[in-house]
């Protein structure tokens, strides 16, 4: 047994015409901030509800401490959960909300009060104690479900697309309290979302999934810089993939033979000569002013900013789409037009190649 | 994916993975089924075997012994009485749905899109009440009001026209029939046409429709189902309904209700009586599966 | 002057329609205060008379009594029956789901007549035949019904999760009943009660069937229109009409009021 | 339970197995506090009734109500002989009721007694003829059944929806001179005249409809009922009348006896006791909506001298034509049951006149 504080062996979830979870393990540390991340439909929530038990796996097991879980009902297991609508008591205020877990858990009422107040407080909620769930803006609510799931000082905080609920800014902006709550309590948090910045701003480590699968588990930066494989490059977004076939293969380069020409790269481990594969550049490791060692030429197909930082859309003249992400300043500077040719470059140090 | 709820459908899977134990308290749901489950298996279902099985009983001394006889069902299914009675019923029943439909159609439609939203719910708590009002004393009203020296009458005869004859009879049947189904087919209609898409309606506008051919090919299509259970409704409640025949058409002629009640008064034939029980139960249940056959599947 | 003109005759048709639909109650409660034995035009003249008949007659008494002890205890049974039912249908997957949705749906399907006849062979061999509880056992089984469906569209609009959140901040599958879904639902399970009563409370055909010597007041007015002419019907009558009319408008009043969603 | 704070009122008027209660299987009315609240007061019980609408409904609640659940029952003479042979009537004693007290003529009533023993007494009686609404027929008219036929009368012949009185009658009304004890022959005449009458009918009653039937002209013309129904009529001013035509009329009369199974004999007797006596007797004369004529001298005298405006208008006085002249003069036969045909016969005749 490891050091790791939950720990899912071969969980799985079968549904009569389809699996949600195969084979999952993963152990999670004391203390870490992890995400679980994916399209819609890969599995990550009903990970998450299995771990609260909401949802009981078909085979496997699930320790806590080196204890197993699944006997034990979802009431018992103590991680509570945040849930992506909230999930709040309509019927009852504020503070009775928070109260919940502690009047099932038969804390006496004043001590309860006593807690709910210090939550309250906490989360900048005093105003609102006594106000109705419908009469809070949507920032509001999320700090009182947070307030209401930690209550009882778990050593778990589970946490399903909380911030989805709210709009950008808020979203921001409670990322770093979510940061912040996380390095004041000391405790873990898993957390589920399908937004790459929220997973890569916020975790220790991540976990890629697609199709009920495990697709790649590490540090954002181990995942941005290093994808597995073809799907982790495409789904974290800001890659550029090119097929083709490995032409030469060394220790520590190969060469790709694409239909656009021939490029060099990293090598990975596995690789076999004359196979299928990708080539893989990040977005934001490709030059505009030929600077880079390979070259690409293609035309401006579109644009689109996001704050300071702007992708820019080439189309290549195999009818592919490039993406360039660059910092608006350096943009500008070039005086680019739609339809305006342009040389696209980059080293092959920043250049991998993937399996297909 | 997102199954929320217990996973009692699964139980089946999870038993063949001998790794995972079924998570204790599936007693939980089966005691909260129970009660319900239980009272209507005894105080319904039972019953209503039992009555299938007292048409074969017989009768001795004004009282049902056990018995296997196909007598009871021979004498009512020959019987021309009930075989009369059967088709008076099915053609007041029929004529009743008709009738309740045209004159509640526009009722609804004025009420769903005519009215003032403010007045909505008013008008419609107004049609809520009297559907829970002792049913029988509301028949018995419309005596006053159609008898030979009623109310029309009374005025009649301050018009100078000749007082004429409404009560007894098939016109007095569909007005205590209506008085049974109209409040209930006006909301029944009201709220499906209040489930409507407006902007069906405005799109079908929008792209030429006059206003009749708005309401026969976007409307009514759209309330189908509406209408639907409208019609069944009316067929149950009036071919079952024993209170407007005997109080307004002074049972002339007989409905199967007035026969069933017949039968047992005279004589204690509760087996013959159970037949044309089971009979009418029958026709209800083809009314129902026809309204489902016709009912559209689509979902809104 | 057209559009006018429609509004005019859409106007008239409702008042004709809502006119037909008062007639009756309109006229039980006329005749209630009239004078005259035998119901006639015109009207005889203003008397309290048949209210203090029905005062001393103690067969409407009892079988008021009756009425509302029936409709009590069948508001509450129902009310019961149908919240598992509708809570079971809500929460759980099962096989023969269906079936136990059917068998609570369906009673009031049936006949009146023919589902007294069943109740009363059946109720005759068990020895339940001619008591108070008989009527209030087969009543139940009636209104469970409409119980249900009030409370199953109420509980149509909970989110599932609300009571997942609740198991998962340590409430038991009982606590998230009594915590969660009763108090989400108290509306429309006090709506269910009512119109549980309602329904008891203006059921004949069963009552008179199964109820053997136990008369309830609707059965009363049956026997009371088929054994004697009286404008005391008129008088039970109006006071039934105030009761159910009362009732009904809570219930509506009820089920108006908005509740917090989420 | 809820229903407790309703039980306790309930508790009040007892359960049908109290020693307070009487159980009284009846024709609707004979509860009415009119006739029985003296009784009630005297012996501090309550009298609680069973109506029943015609003998045959009588009989089935008899055969299925568990034993003991009736104390006494009121029922036409005719169908004593058929709770006899069930084996329903407790033997009375003669000496008990104050039979000395009747007119000659009911003293020893032929169908109360049973091989020498008394099982019934009788407590009313009445004549059945034709009953007429006087505005539309005058009594010449009306001399004979055969009016029902007449053009006046179509669609306004009102049947009161009991074979026994309504047959009868048409069965007089066909030529039948014993209008029960029909052969074959005289059993078709009565059906042909009966659905010869079937396009004349405008319903068929229960009581309370014959009043309302007659009071508001939807029904001119009844056979098969008597003065029970028209003097109640007459007095709230409704123009009715009846006659016994020259085909003759029927007589019938209600008694009273003891339940062999009711474990209250004594206060059943009692009961019986308190209809027979004088004061019981014309209370029972004189109840608003049903008028009868009573067995008892003792009653009419007590009638005469109480109420002589009454006793008038039910030809109950002792010094002109009443009653028992009509009795003892026109061509009365006393109502039975069909003797050569089955009862189901004669039920299966009026149910398909019904529907024809």
């Amino acid at each position: 047994m490891n050091a790791a504080l939950l720990s899912l062996k071969n969980i799985s979830m079968e549904y009569s015409n389809f699996i949600a979870v195969d084979d999952l393990n993963l152990d999670i540390k004391k203390g870490e901030f992890i995400s679980l991340m994916g399209p819609s439909g890969c599995g990550k929530s009903t990970t998450l509800r299995m771990m609260a038990g909401l949802d009981n796996p078909t085979s496997g097991a699930l320790y806590l401490d080196g204890e197993s879980q699944l006997e034990v009902p979802t009431e018992k297991r103590g991680m509570p959960m945040v849930w992506q609508n909230f999930a709040l008591f309509p019927f009852l205020n504020v503070q009775k909300n928070i109260e919940f877990p502690l009047k099932m858990q038969g804390v006496p009422s004043e001590a309860r009060s006593k807690k709910a107040a210090e939550w309250i407080e906490r989360m900048g909620l005093t105003e609102f104690a006594k106000r109705n769930i419908s009469q809070l803006s949507g920032g509001q609510r999320q700090r009182v479900a947070l307030a209401r799931a930690l209550v009882t000082e778990p050593r778990i905080l589970l946490l399903d697309e909380p911030l989805s609920a709210l709009d950008s800014h808020l979203r921001i902006k409670m990322q770093t309290e979510l940061v912040r709550l996380h390095k004041e309590l000391g405790i873990t948090f898993i957390y589920v979302t399908h937004s790459q910045s929220e997973a890569f701003t916020m975790s220790d480590r991540v976990v890629i999934m697609n199709q009920g699968k495990v697709q790649q588990i590490g540090t954002p930066k181990q995942i941005y810089r290093a994808p597995n494989n073809a799907f982790v490059a495409e789904f974290i977004g800001m890659n550029n993939l090119i097929p083709g076939a490995v032409l030469r293969l060394e220790d520590k380069t190969a060469e790709i033979r694409t239909d656009l020409g021939i490029f060099k790269a990293r090598s990975f481990v596995g690789a076999q000569k004359d196979t299928p594969s990708k080539l893989v550049i990040a977005a934001d490791c490709i030059h505009l002013d030929g600077s880079g060692e390979q070259k690409i030429s293609g035309k401006i197909s579109g644009e689109e900013f996001v704050g300071s930082v702007i992708t820019l859309f080439i189309e290549l003249k195999n009818g592919q789409e490039f993406k360039v992400q660059k910092q608006q300043h350096e943009v500008e500077s070039l005086n680019l037009k739609y339809g305006a040719d342009l040389t696209l470059s980059w080293n092959a140090e920043n250049a991998f190649l993937l399996a297909s | 994916m997102n199954n929320y709820s217990d996973n009692l459908v699964l139980s089946k899977n999870i038993s063949t993975k001998p790794s995972i134990k079924v998570r204790k308290g599936r007693w939980f749901p089966a005691a909260l089924a129970l009660p319900p489950l239980l009272w209507q298996f005894m105080f319904f279902v039972l019953p209503m075997f039992f009555l299938l099985a007292l048409t074969f009983w017989e009768v001795k001394s004004y009282k049902p012994v056990p018995a296997f006889v196909m007598d009871n069902w021979i004498r009512i299914l020959g019987s021309s009485s009930f075989q009369k009675a059967l088709a008076y019923t099915i053609q007041m029943s029929t004529l009743s749905s008709i009738i309740t439909i045209i004159i509640a159609l526009p009722a609804a439609c004025i009420l769903a899109f005519r009215i003032n939203k403010k007045h909505q719910p008013i008008l419609i708590a107004l049609l809520v009440v009297p559907v829970f009002t002792s049913y029988v004393l509301r028949t018995y009203a419309w005596q006053v009001v159609l008898s030979p020296q009623g109310l029309i009458n009374w005025v009649f005869s301050h018009l100078g026209v000749t007082s004429i004859d409404m009560l007894g009879g098939a016109f007095a049947l569909q007005i205590g029939y209506l008085t049974l189904c109209l409040p209930v087919v006006v909301l029944i209609l009201t709220f499906s046409l209040l489930g409507v898409d407006r902007s069906q309606l405005e799109a079908a506008s929008n792209l030429g429709c006059r206003p009749h051919q708005v309401f026969w090919h976007v409307l009514l299509p759209s309330i189908r189902n509406g209408i639907l259970l409208a019609v069944t409704t009316v067929f149950m409640l009036t071919f079952s309904d024993y209170i407007a025949p005997l109080l307004l058409s002074g049972s002339n002629p007989p409905t199967l209700s007035i026969l069933i009640v017949d039968t047992i008064k005279s004589g204690a034939q509760w087996p013959r009586a159970a037949v044309i029980g089971i009979v009418m139960m029958l026709f209800i249940g083809l009314v129902l599966w026809l309204s489902q056959l016709l009912s559209s599947k689509e979902k809104r | 002057m057209q559009a006018r003109c429609i509004y005019f005759l859409e106007r008239l048709y409702l008042l004709i329609i809502f006119g037909f639909i008062a007639t009756p109650i309109t006229m039980i409660v006329l005749f209630s205060f009239n004078k005259d034995r035998f119901p006639g035009f015109p009207w005889s003249g203003f008397s309290l008379r048949w209210y203090e008949a029905i005062l001393n007659e103690p067969m409407v008494i009892e079988s008021a009594i009756n009425s509302i002890t029936v409709g009590l205890s069948t508001a509450l049974g129902a009310t019961i029956i149908g919240f598992l039912a509708a809570y079971v249908d809500y929460r759980y997957k099962f096989r023969g789901k269906t079936a136990l949705n059917l068998i609570v749906a369906i009673p009031p399907a049936i006949p009146p007549t023919v589902m007294g006849i069943a109740l009363l062979a059946f109720f005759a061999r068990i020895g339940l035949f001619g008591e108070l509880k008989a009527i209030a056992i087969a009543h139940i089984a009636i209104a469970s019904s409409f119980a249900m469906a009030l409370i199953s569209l109420r509980l149509k609009e909970l989110d599932t999760s609300i009571e997942s959140a609740a198991w998962n901040l340590g409430a038991s599958r009982l606590q998230g009943i009594v915590f969660v879904i009763l108090p989400h639902c108290r509306t429309a399970i006090l709506a269910a009660f009512f119109l549980s009563f309602a329904v008891s409370f203006d059921e004949f055909m069963i009552a008179w069937f199964v109820g053997g010597l136990n008369e309830t007041l609707p059965v009363r007015i049956l026997n009371l229109l088929q054994g004697q002419v009286s404008p005391r019907i008129n008088a039970i009558g109006t006071l039934v009409f105030a009761l159910t009319f009362s009732l009904v408008a809570s219930t509506l009043w009820l089920m108006k009021k908005k509740q917090p969603t989420t | 339970m809820g229903a407790t704070a309703a039980v306790a009122p309930y508790s009040n008027f007892a359960y049908s197995d109290s020693p307070r209660v009487l159980n009284y299987l009846a024709w609707p009315g004979n509860a009415d506090p009119y006739l029985i609240a003296e009784f009630e007061k005297a012996h501090n019980v309550k009298v609680r009734i069973k109506e029943y609408v015609g003998g045959d409904q009588m009989l089935a609640l008899l055969h299925q109500a568990p034993p003991g659940s009736f104390d006494v029952v009121m029922a036409d003479a005719e169908y004593m002989h058929l709770l006899k042979e069930a084996d329903f009537l407790q033997k009375l004693n003669p000496d008990d009721y104050p039979l000395d007290d009747y007119w000659p003529e009911f003293q020893e009533f032929p169908l109360h007694w049973f091989d020498g023993d008394l099982y019934s007494v009788m407590t009313d009686f009445g004549y059945l003829g034709l009953s007429y609404n006087t505005e539309v027929f005058r009594p010449e008219e009306v001399e004979s059944y055969d009016v029902m036929l007449s053009d006046k009368a179509k669609g306004k012949v009102g049947f009161f929806d009991f074979y026994l009185p309504s047959m009868g009658c048409v069965s007089l009304a066909a030529g039948n001179k014993t209008p029960f004890d029909l052969s074959l022959a005289e059993f078709d005449l009565l059906s042909n005249k009966l659905m010869s009458l079937r396009g004349q009918a405008s319903g068929f009653y229960t009581i309370a409809d014959i009043f309302s039937s007659f009071s508001n002209r939807q029904a001119t013309l009844i056979p098969g009922i008597g003065e029970w129904i028209t003097l109640g009529l007459r007095e709230s001013g409704v123009p009715v009348d009846t006659i016994i035509p020259n085909e003759g009329g029927l007589q019938w009369t209600e008694s009273m006896s003891i339940l062999k199974s009711s474990p209250k004999q004594d206060l059943a007797r009692k009961f019986i006791q308190w209809t027979t006596s004088p004061k019981g007797q014309a209370l029972m004369a004189t109840k608003p909506d049903n008028k009868k004529s009573i067995p008892s001298k003792a009653g009419w005298e007590l009638l005469n001298k109480t109420m002589p405006d009454e006793a008038e208008l039910l030809r109950m006085q002792l010094n002109a034509p009443n009653v028992i002249d009509e009795f003892r003069t026109k061509k009365i036969a006393y109502r039975q049951l069909p003797s050569n045909q089955s009862i189901e016969t004669w039920n299966d005749l009026w149910t398909d006149f019904k529907s024809a």
